[in-house]
C-alpha cells in the first residue's frame, strides 16, 4: 500500500483518492459476496451503464460545486438551477413551435390524405430538429451563465456572504422555473401545465442505453477540461490561492472578483449542463421538484472526495471518485437489501460519508495524540453511539438483539476509551 | 383575453379588483393531474357564467407535504372573499386538515372534497359531498385488468412491484390494495417502492425492482410520472415481451409510452370532470340552488354524498387481450387509446 | 540632494473613528534606504501600503520618479516598480513557497500554460540569495513565522523593483537571519534599489539607514540625517517626551520556587529530529524574570505551550508548581493554576476580531464581572478601562472595534487581557514584537512592578539586548535541548548567542 | 430616524434590527393597500393568529440555528431532526399505549353494554394521557440532546467539518426516523406505516387556534432565555469568542470543545422542541417529508437577522425579527396575488432576503466607496437583472411589457453604474 501510494503519489493522487479507489473496491466486493443474485457479475453490463449514467448525471455538475468550493465558496442553488435551465431548454422548444417562428420552422403540409396538417417535432426535418435542439441548449447554458454572474456580482459587490446569496437563488429559480413554465405553456399551447413533456427526439435518442457512453464521454471531456484549468493554468493556480487566502491573493494583485465570476459561472453552467441529461434522463421538465435538493449531493460528492469546505484543497480525481463512490453506495445497498431498500438508503449514505471524510484524515487524527472520547463529552457520545447502533440492530433483528447490541457497542468503545484515557496519563 | 385569464397573476387581477367571492380548489401537489383539472375548472367557470352571479374559481397548488395543505388552508381562512372550498385531501384521517374544513363550514363556507377524501367513517361531517373516484375500486379494476393480461400470456404465478411517490400516501395506499386485491391471490406483491416523487429515483427503483426479483412478471404505476418512468425502463432493459406493465393517469409520455406498446393498460381517472362538476356543485351551494344538489346526489344512504367521476380503463389500439364486456361499465368505461386521444383533444388536453 | 525618486505631498487617510494621516509630506531620494520611524498607530503601515497600492483612496498626491501617480491597485504599483513586504504574513498556507513567491506573476511556458517547474527553480535561486535552505516544493504553511516571513522577503525581493518597501522585516527574526537579511539589503542598494525601512528597532534603524523620517499621530514630524542624529532623539520625536533611560534595578530579591521543571520532553512525530522539546529543566521563583533565549524554531513557543498546556503533542516529564504537581491538559487548568500566556502570533492567535476593544480585554477574567452570576458591563467597563489606562494603548474609545487598532495596540490590549486574571506567573513569548519603543519600556516598568509584586514571568524575546535588560536569569535553546544558564550578570549577547548555536 | 436610531441603540437594538422593523411595518402597510378585502384589517386576529403560529413555528429552531452559526458553526439538519424527534414522540406514544406497559396504561374495562373494550387514548384518564405526553416529549427532547452530542463530538473528535458532520445527519436522520416508524407501527400496531396520526388529545388541545398563544408564549420565553445566555452570561459571550477566532478562544483558556457541545445540542434540542409544535400543527407524524428543507428557512431567518456565518456576530433579537420578517412576507404574498402565491412565494422570498442582508450592510457599502457595477462584471451583472425583470414582468403583464422592462431597467441601471464610474474617476 504505501509503495503504491508512493508510486501513486507520482500519478498526483493523493492518500484519500487511493483509500477511495479502495472503498469501491471494497463495495463492489461486498455487494457482489451479499448480492443473492450476483446482478454486478451476471449483468455486469446494464448495471455499468446505470452507473456510469448516475455519476455523469451527478458528477457534470459536482465538478461545478468543486470548482465553486476550491475558490472558497459555495453553491447551494445548483439543484434549482438545473430545475431553472431545464425549463428554459423546454420552453425554448415550445417557443421555437408554437410561437411566431413555429410556422416558418413547422409548416403546415399536406398529408397523403390530402388533409392539411402542421408538422410536429417528430416529422420536422432533421435540419430543424437539430436547430430546435442546439438553440434550446444554448439558451439553457446562456441562463447558466447568467446565474453564475448574478451570484458572483452578489457576493463581490453586494457582499453577500455565498451561502445566502446562492441560498436565494435556491428558493429563487425555482419558483422562477414554475412561474416561465405556467407562462410558457398558457400562452404557446394555451393550457398551464406545471410540467413539459420533453419529446424531442433527441433527448429520446439520448435516453437510450446504448448512447449513455456519450454521457460518460461529457462528463470525462469536462473532467479533463477542469483538471487542466486547474492543474496547469494560472487561473487554476489563483483560485487555488483565492481559496487558501483571499487576502493574500488580493495583495498579490489578483483580480479576485474575475476569479469568483468565473468559478460562480462554471458551477451555474455545469448544473446547466447536466439539466440537459437530467430533461433525458427523465423525459420531461418538471420545475417543482426535478434536481431537488441534489446541490447537496454534489457537494457532498467533491467533499467525500477531499474538497476542504475552508477552500483552497479539492482536486479533479477526488471529485471524480466521490460521485462514484456515491453512486455505488447508494446502488449496492439497493441491490443487498432487496426489499424496502429506499427507507435505508439516506441513513447509509449519511454514515458512509462520514466514513470517507474521517478516513481521508486518519493520519493527522493519529498524529495529533487527541483522545477521541475526551471527558463528559466522550462518555455521551460513546452512549449516542450505542443508542443508533441499537436503534439500527432493533429494526433490523429485533429487540433482543438491539439490547445486546447496544451493551456490546457501549463496552467495546468504553473500554477503548478508557485504553485511550490511560494512553493519556502514562 | 383568453391567454390573459390562464395566466397566473390575471385572475389574480381581476379576482382583487371588483372583488368577487371566490371558489376555491386546494389541491395536493404541483401536478400534469391537475392541468387537465384546472381547465375543466376554467371551463365550469364559463359554462354556468360564474362571473354573472359575482363568483370566481380558481386553483391552489401546495408543496405537497401535509404541512403545505394545511397552511393553504389556514391561510385562505384568514381570508374574507372566500364562498367555497373544494379539497383533494393529502391525507384522509388528518384532524388537522379535518379541522380546518369544519372551520370553513362554521364560517358558512361550503366545502366539499374532490379526488381525494377524508376518512368518511370518521370525518364525513367535515365536507358536505365528496366528488370523484373511490381508488381502491380503480386498484382493483385495473388489478383485474392485469391478471386478464397475464393470463392471455398464459402467466398463471409470479410478482409483481407497485411504484409510488410515497408509498403510504392515501390515494396511493388504497390504490395498491385495491390491486392486490384485483390482481388475485395467484401473484405475489415483492415490494411497494416510493422515491420522494424524484422521477431519476423512480427510474432507478424500476431497474432495481427488476434485478432484485427475477421473478416479476408485472409492474404497477402507481402515480401519474411513474408510468413513463416503468415503461421507459423496461424497455430499455429490453425485458418487455414478458413483463405486463399497468399504471395509473394518462400523462403525455404515458400515452407516448402506450403507443410503442410499452404499457398494457391505463386506468384513468377523469381529472377535467372533477374540476368541472366541483365548480357546478359549488357554485350551486353558494347560490344554494338546491336542485343541482339534488340531481348529483340523487340516491339517499351510504353513498348519498357520493358522486363518481368517470374511470376509464384505456388499452392499446390492437392486440390487447382485453373486452370491454369484462368490465361493468357503469363503473369504468373500457376505451381504445385512439378513442381516448379524441376525447383528449375535444378538451384540449394533453394529459389526463 | 539628487531630484526625489518618491515624493509624498499632504497625503492624508481616515478610517472610521480615526484619522491616520494627515497632511504627510516628505520626499525619498534615489537610492536612499529611507528609515520610518514612530509610535503604534503612527500611520507608518498605512503609508507605506498608499505608496504600494494597497489602499487606493487617500487625500493628497503621490509622486514616482517624476510623474504624479494615482495606483489602482497592487499590480500599479509593481508596474511603477514598487515592491512591499507587509508587517503582517500575507502567504497561502495550502500553497508551495515558490507558487507562494509567484503569486500573481506566475511563469508561463511556451503553450501558455503554468511551468511550476521554472518557478521552482528561479523561487531557489531568490532563497539562497537570502542564505536560508527552504525548500521551494514545500507547503508555506508549514513553515515557522520565521521562515513565512523570509518567504515574504524573498517574494518581494523576486520582483527585484526600483522602491522596496520593508515594514518591520526583522519582527520575526533572530540575530542570525537578520544579519542574513543586512546582507542581502546591501546587494539590493549595490543594485542602486531604494528602500522604505519601518523597524521599531532603533539599532538596525541607525545600522542602516542614510535618512529617518519620524510620524506621530499620523503627522510627519521630521526627516533627519541618520548622522546627525541619535536613538534618543529619535525616540524623543517619535513618543514627543524625554522618555528616562530604563533602569530596572530596585527590584527585591527572588523569593521562593514557584515552578519547578524536571526533564520536559515533547515528541515531534514524522520529524527527522524526533522531538521538539528534550529533557529541559529549570525552576522559577516568585518575583524573577526568566528570559528564553534562542533561534527561531528552537522551541521556546512549544516550551511555553507546554507550561500552558497547549501543547499538541504528548508531553513527558513532571511539572511541580508551588511544589504540587501540575500537568495542564488545556489552557483553561493553566489559567485556573494562575499562568497566563501572551502569544506570539497575535493576528492568528491572539485577537477576537468581531468583538471590541473591552471585551478583547476582559475575555480572560469575565468570572471577576460578574453580578448575580450574570456579567456585569459596568464592572467590565471598569476592568478595562483600567488597563487601557495603564499601558495607555491608542484607541478611540473602549467600543471601538480591535481590527482598527495598530499592532502595537492590539498587543498591549492582550498584554492587559492577562494582567487583568492576576496571575501567578505570566508567559511572554515574545511580547515586543512590533511593540513601539515608548510602549516597550511601559512593558518592561510594568513586567518589573509584577515581579515586585510577587510574579513570576518567562519572556522570549527575538532581542537578545531586551533579554538582556529584563530577565534575572536567562536560559539558552537549541534545537529544542537546554544548553546554557546565565545570571544576568555574567550574560553577553556573544555568550547567548554561542550556546544558541551550539 | 437617526435620533430613533440613537435612542434604540441605548435598548442595544442594531440598526440592521431597526431596518428590519419597518421593512416589517412597510410591508403590512403594502398588504393593507394592496390586499382586496383588507384582511389585514377586518380579520387581523385571525392574520395575528396564524403569523404567530408560524413565526412560533419557525423562530423556535432559528434560534438553534442562531446559537450554532454565532459559534462559528452551522446545522444543516434541523429540518430532519424535526421528523426524527418527532418520530421519537409519535413512536413513544405507540409503545406506551399499546407496547408491554399498555396493559398497565390502558386497562381493559367493561363498558356499559356489558362487553371488555381496551380503553384507547381519548377514554384514558387525565393522568395516564399526560403521563404520556410528558414521558413520550421528554424521549423527543433527549433525542434532540444525543443528536447534538453526536453533531458535537463528529465536529470536535473527529474533526468533521460541520457542514459535512450535519449534512451526513441531515440525510441520515431522516431515514433513521423512516425506519423507526415502520418499525414500531408494524411491531406494535402491525401493520407498517410510514404515517403516524396524533389523535392524542394534547395535541389536539395545542393545535387549537385559540391556544396559539402558549406556542408564541414558548417562542418568547426561549428567546428570552436565549438572550440572557448570549448577552449576560460567560458562557455567551465565551460562543461569541469562539465564533469569532477559535484558536484564540482555546488559547485564553475556553473550553471550545464543550462550547460547541452546548451550541449542536442547542441547536438540536431546540429542534426537537419545534417538533412538539410540528405534530400539533400537523396532526401527523410524517418522517418521509416532516419539515423537509425547513432548516434553510431557519438559517435564512438568522442570516436576515444579521448572523454572520463566520461566527461571532449574530443576536436574538435579530433572529426573532429576521424569522417574523420572513413569515410577514410569504403570508402577504398570498394576500396580494390571490390565487396561485405558491410559484411566486419562492422567488419573493429569495429577493427578500437578498434586500434584507444588503440593507444591514448599506452602510459598510457605502463607506467601502467599491462601485456597484464594476468593469465587465458590472456590465453583466446589468443585463442579467434587466433579462430577470423582464422574465418578471413577461409573465405578470406580457411580452411587450416586458420588452419595455427590460429596456428600463437596463437604461437605469446602466446610467447608474456610469456616473458611479464618473465619480470614481474624478
Ligand atoms: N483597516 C483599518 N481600519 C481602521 N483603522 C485603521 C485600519 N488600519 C489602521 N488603522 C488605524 O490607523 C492608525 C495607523 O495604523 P498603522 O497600522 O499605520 O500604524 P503603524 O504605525 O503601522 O503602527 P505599528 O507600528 O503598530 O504597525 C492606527 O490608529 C490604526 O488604529
Ligand atoms: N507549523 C509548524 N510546522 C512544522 N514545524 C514547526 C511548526 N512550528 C514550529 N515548528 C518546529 O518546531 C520547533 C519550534 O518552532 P518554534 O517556532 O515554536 O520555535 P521558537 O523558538 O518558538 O521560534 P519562534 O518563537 O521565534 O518562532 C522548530 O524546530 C520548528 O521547526
Ligand atoms: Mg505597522
Ligand atoms: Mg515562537
Amino acid at each position: 500500500m504505501n509503495q503504491r501510494s508512493g508510486f501513486l503519489a507520482k500519478l498526483g493522487i493523493r492518500p484519500n483518492e487511493i483509500a477511495l479507489i479502495l472503498a469501491i473496491v471494497a463495495i463492489i466486493g461486498i455487494t457482489l459476496g451479499a448480492d443473492a443474485n450476483r446482478s454486478y457479475w451476471f449483468q455486469w453490463e446494464t448495471n455499468s451503464i446505470e452507473i456510469g449514467r448516475q455519476t455523469a448525471l451527478l458528477g457534470i455538475f459536482a465538478l461545478g460545486a468543486m470548482m465553486v468550493i476550491v475558490s472558497g465558496g459555495i453553491d447551494l442553488s445548483s439543484g434549482s438551477m438545473i430545475a431553472f435551465s431545464g425549463t428554459v431548454i423546454a420552453c425554448s422548444m415550445i417557443y421555437l413551435q408554437y410561437g411566431p417562428l413555429g410556422s416558418l420552422l413547422f409548416p403546415v403540409v399536406v398529408d397523403s390524405a390530402g388533409k392539411s396538417i402542421a408538422t410536429d417535432m417528430a416529422h420536422a426535418g432533421l435540419f430543424v430538429q437539430s436547430l430546435v435542439v442546439i438553440v434550446s441548449i444554448a439558451m439553457g447554458l446562456t441562463s447558466g451563465f447568467f446565474v453564475g454572474t448574478l451570484h458572483a456580482w452578489l457576493i463581490t459587490s453586494i457582499r453577500l456572504p455565498p451561502f445566502v446569496a446562492t441560498l436565494s437563488t435556491l428558493v429563487g429559480l425555482r419558483s422562477m422555473a414554475r412561474i416561465l413554465c405556467e407562462y410558457t405553456t398558457s400562452t404557446y399551447q394555451n393550457s398551464k401545465k406545471a410540467q413539459v413533456n420533453i419529446d424531442h427526439p433527441f433527448f429520446t435518442w439520448l435516453r437510450d442505453s446504448k448512447h449513455v457512453y456519450l454521457w460518460v464521454a461529457v462528463f470525462f471531456v469536462l473532467a479533463a477540461l477542469t483538471w487542466v484549468i486547474l492543474s496547469r493554468t494560472v487561473l487554476g493556480r489563483h483560485i487555488y490561492a483565492l481559496g487558501g487566502n483571499e487576502q493574500a491573493a488580493k495583495l498579490s494583485g489578483i483580480r479576485t472578483d474575475r476569479l469568483k465570476w468565473f468559478a460562480y459561472v462554471f458551477g451555474a453552467m455545469t448544473a446547466s449542463l447536466a439539466s440537459v441529461f437530467y430533461l433525458a434522463n427523465e423525459g420531461v421538465c418538471a420545475p417543482v421538484n426535478q434536481g431537488r435538493g441534489h446541490e447537496l449531493n454534489a457537494i457532498a460528492a467533491a467533499v467525500v472526495g477531499g474538497c476542504s469546505l475552508q477552500g483552497g484543497i479539492g482536486t479533479v480525481t477526488g471529485t471524480f471518485l466521490g460521485a462514484l463512490f456515491l453512486r455505488i453506495v447508494i446502488d449496492s445497498v439497493s441491490k443487498i437489501i432487496k426489499s424496502g431498500a429506499d427507507i435505508w438508503e439516506g441513513l447509509i449514505v449519511g454514515i458512509v460519508v462520514v466514513l470517507a471524510v474521517t478516513f481521508s484524515q486518519l493520519q493527522q487524527l493519529r498524529g495529533s495524540g487527541r483522545r477521541l472520547f475526551p471527558g463528559a463529552l466522550g462518555v455521551c457520545a460513546i452512549i449516542t453511539l450505542s443508542l443508533f447502533a441499537a436503534l439500527i440492530a432493533m429494526s433490523t433483528w429485533g429487540e433482543k438483539q438491539a439490547a445486546m447490541t447496544m451493551i456490546g457497542v457501549f463496552v467495546v468503545l468504553f473500554v477503548y476509551g478508557f485504553t485511550e484515557k490511560q494512553k493519556a496519563r502514562g | 383575453s383568453e391567454k390573459k385569464e390562464d395566466s397566473t397573476v390575471g385572475n389574480a387581477a381581476n379576482a382583487s379588483s371588483n372583488a368577487k367571492r371566490r371558489i376555491v380548489f386546494v389541491v395536493n401537489t404541483d401536478d400534469p393531474f391537475w392541468d387537465a383539472c384546472r381547465e375543466g375548472l376554467k371551463e365550469g367557470e364559463r359554462h354556468f357564467k360564474l362571473a354573472d352571479s359575482g363568483l370566481s374559481a380558481s386553483m391552489e397548488v401546495p408543496d405537497g407535504s401535509i404541512k403545505g395543505q394545511i397552511d393553504r388552508l389556514r391561510q385562505l381562512a384568514s381570508q374574507s372573499d372566500l364562498a367555497g372550498v373544494a379539497l383533494s385531501a393529502i391525507s384522509a384521517d388528518n384532524p388537522s386538515i379535518a379541522e380546518e374544513l369544519e372551520n370553513f363550514q362554521k364560517k358558512g363556507i361550503k366545502v366539499i372534497t374532490v379526488d381525494g377524501d377524508l376518512l368518511r367513517t370518521k370525518y364525513r361531517a367535515n365536507r358536505k359531498y365528496y366528488i370523484g373516484t373511490d381508488n381502491e375500486t380503480a386498484g382493483e379494476i385495473l388489478g383485474k385488468a392485469a391478471a386478464g393480461i397475464l393470463a392471455s400470456r398464459n402467466k398463471t404465478a409470479g410478482g409483481y412491484a407497485q411504484f409510488a411517490g410515497y408509498t403510504d400516501n392515501d390515494n396511493a395506499r388504497s390504490r395498491m390494495d385495491g390491486f392486490k386485491r384485483g390482481v388475485g391471490t395467484a401473484f405475489i406483491e415483492k415490494d411497494r417502492i416510493s422515491d420522494e416523487t424524484d422521477r431519476t429515483r423512480a427510474q432507478e427503483n424500476v431497474r432495481n425492482a427488476l434485478s432484485n426479483h427475477p421473478d416479476l412478471v408485472a409492474l404497477v404505476g402507481i402515480w401519474a410520472y411513474n408510468a413513463p418512468a416503468i415503461a421507459r425502463t423496461v424497455e430499455s432493459a429490453g425485458v418487455k415481451k414478458n413483463m405486463t406493465v399497468v399504471t395509473f393517469d394518462a400523462q403525455e409520455a404515458a400515452i407516448q409510452e402506450m403507443e410503442k406498446g410499452n404499457i398494457d393498460a391505463m386506468l384513468v381517472q377523469n381529472p377535467f370532470d372533477m374540476g368541472f362538476q366541483a365548480v357546478r356543485l359549488l357554485s350551486a351551494m353558494v347560490l344554494n340552488n338546491d336542485s343541482v344538489e339534488k340531481e348529483m346526489f340523487p340516491n339517499t344512504g351510504t353513498d348519498a354524498d357520493i358522486y363518481t367521476t368517470g374511470l376509464r380503463l384505456v388499452v392499446p389500439n390492437s392486440g390487447s387481450p382485453l373486452k370491454a364486456e369484462d368490465f361493468d361499465a357503469k363503473v369504468v368505461e373500457f376505451m381504445k387509446l385512439d378513442d381516448f386521444k379524441k376525447w383528449l383533444t375535444k378538451y384540449n388536453l394533453k394529459s389526463s | 540632494m539628487a531630484d526625489p525618486i518618491v515624493s509624498l505631498r499632504k497625503i492624508g487617510k481616515s478610517f472610521p473613528g480615526v484619522r491616520a494621516l494627515s497632511d504627510v509630506s516628505f520626499d525619498i531620494a534615489n537610492g536612499e534606504l529611507h528609515a520610518i520611524c514612530g509610535e503604534n498607530g503612527a500611520g507608518k503601515s498605512t503609508l507605506m501600503k498608499i505608496l504600494s497600492g494597497v489602499i487606493c483612496d487617500y487625500d493628497g498626491e503621490l509622486h514616482v520618479s517624476g510623474q504624479k501617480v494615482q495606483f489602482q491597485g497592487t499590480r500599479d504599483a509593481e508596474a511603477a516598480s514598487i515592491s512591499i513586504i507587509h508587517q503582517e504574513l500575507n502567504l497561502v498556507e495550502q500553497l508551495s513557497v515558490a507558487a507562494n513567491i509567484f503569486l500573481g506573476r506566475e511563469l508561463r511556458n511556451s503553450i501558455g500554460l503554468r511551468s511550476d517547474a521554472a518557478m521552482e527553480s528561479a523561487a531557489k535561486k531568490i532563497l539562497v540569495e537570502l542564505e536560508t535552505d527552504i525548500d521551494p516544493r514545500a507547503l508555506a504553511g508549514s513553515l515557522r513565522v520565521g521562515d513565512q516571513q523570509l518567504v515574504e522577503i524573498a517574494k518581494a525581493l523576486s520582483l527585484n523593483s526600483q522602491i522596496l518597501i520593508m515594514d518591520e522585516p526583522t519582527s520575526a527574526l533572530t540575530e542570525s537571519e537578520v544579519a542574513r537579511l543586512y546582507r542581502v539589503i546591501a546587494k539590493l542598494r549595490q543594485r542602486g534599489a531604494t528602500i522604505l525601512y519601518i523597524s521599531h528597532k532603533m539599532d538596525e534603524v541607525f545600522q542602516l539607514s542614510n535618512r529617518i523620517t519620524v510620524l506621530r499621530d499620523g503627522c510627519f514630524i521630521l526627516t533627519e540625517n541618520t548622522s546627525d542624529t541619535n536613538a534618543n532623539e529619535i525616540t524623543k520625536w517619535m513618543v514627543g517626551r524625554e522618555i528616562e533611560s530604563l533602569d530596572l534595578g530596585g527590584r527585591s530579591a527572588p523569593g521562593d520556587v514557584l515552578l519547578e521543571v524536571k526533564n520536559l520532553s515533547m515528541a515531534w512525530p514524522g520529524h527527522a529530529r524526533g522531538y521538539r522539546l528534550k529533557d529541559v529543566s529549570f525552576h522559577l521563583r516568585r518575583g524573577e524574570v526568566l528570559g528564553i533565549a534562542g533561534l527561531m524554531g528552537a522551541g521556546r513557543t512549544e516550551l511555553m505551550e507546554c507550561l500552558f498546556g497547549a501543547a499538541e503533542h504528548t508531553v513527558q516529564g513532571t511539572l511541580l508548581l508551588d511544589g504540587k504537581p501540575y500537568s495542564p491538559n488545556h489552557p483553561k487548568e493553566a489559567c485556573n493554576a494562575g499562568i497566563g500566556l501572551v502569544t506570539e502570533d497575535r493576528k492568528r492567535l491572539g485577537i477576537f476580531p468581531a468583538m471590541n476593544v473591552k471585551q478583547n480585554i476582559s475575555i480572560c477574567s469575565l468570572d471577576s464581572t460578574l453580578l448575580a452570576g450574570l456579567l456585569s458591563s459596568k464592572l467590565e467597563q471598569e476592568a478595562s478601562s483600567s488597563m487601557v489606562g495603564n499601558l495607555q494603548v491608542k484607541t478611540a474609545s473602549l467600543e471601538s472595534a480591535i481590527t482598527s487598532l495598530s499592532g502595537g495596540n492590539q498587543q498591549k490590549c492582550i498584554v492587559g487581557r492577562w494582567l487583568l486574571t492576576q496571575p501567578k506567573i505570566l508567559l511572554l513569548d515574545d511580547p515586543t514584537r512590533g511593540v513601539d519603543v515608548g510602549a516597550k519600556s511601559e512593558l518592561y516598568r510594568l513586567i518589573n512592578k509584577l515581579c515586585q509584586d510577587g510574579l513570576g514571568v518567562i519572556v522570549t524575546s527575538s532581542e537578545l539586548p531586551e533579554l538582556l535588560t529584563l530577565s534575572d536569569r536567562i536560559l539558552v535553546l537549541s534545537e529544542g535541548r537546554l544548553t546554557a544558564e546565565f545570571r544576568r550578570e555574567d550574560a553577553t549577547q556573544e555568550k547567548i548567542m554561542r550556546a544558541a548555536t551550539q
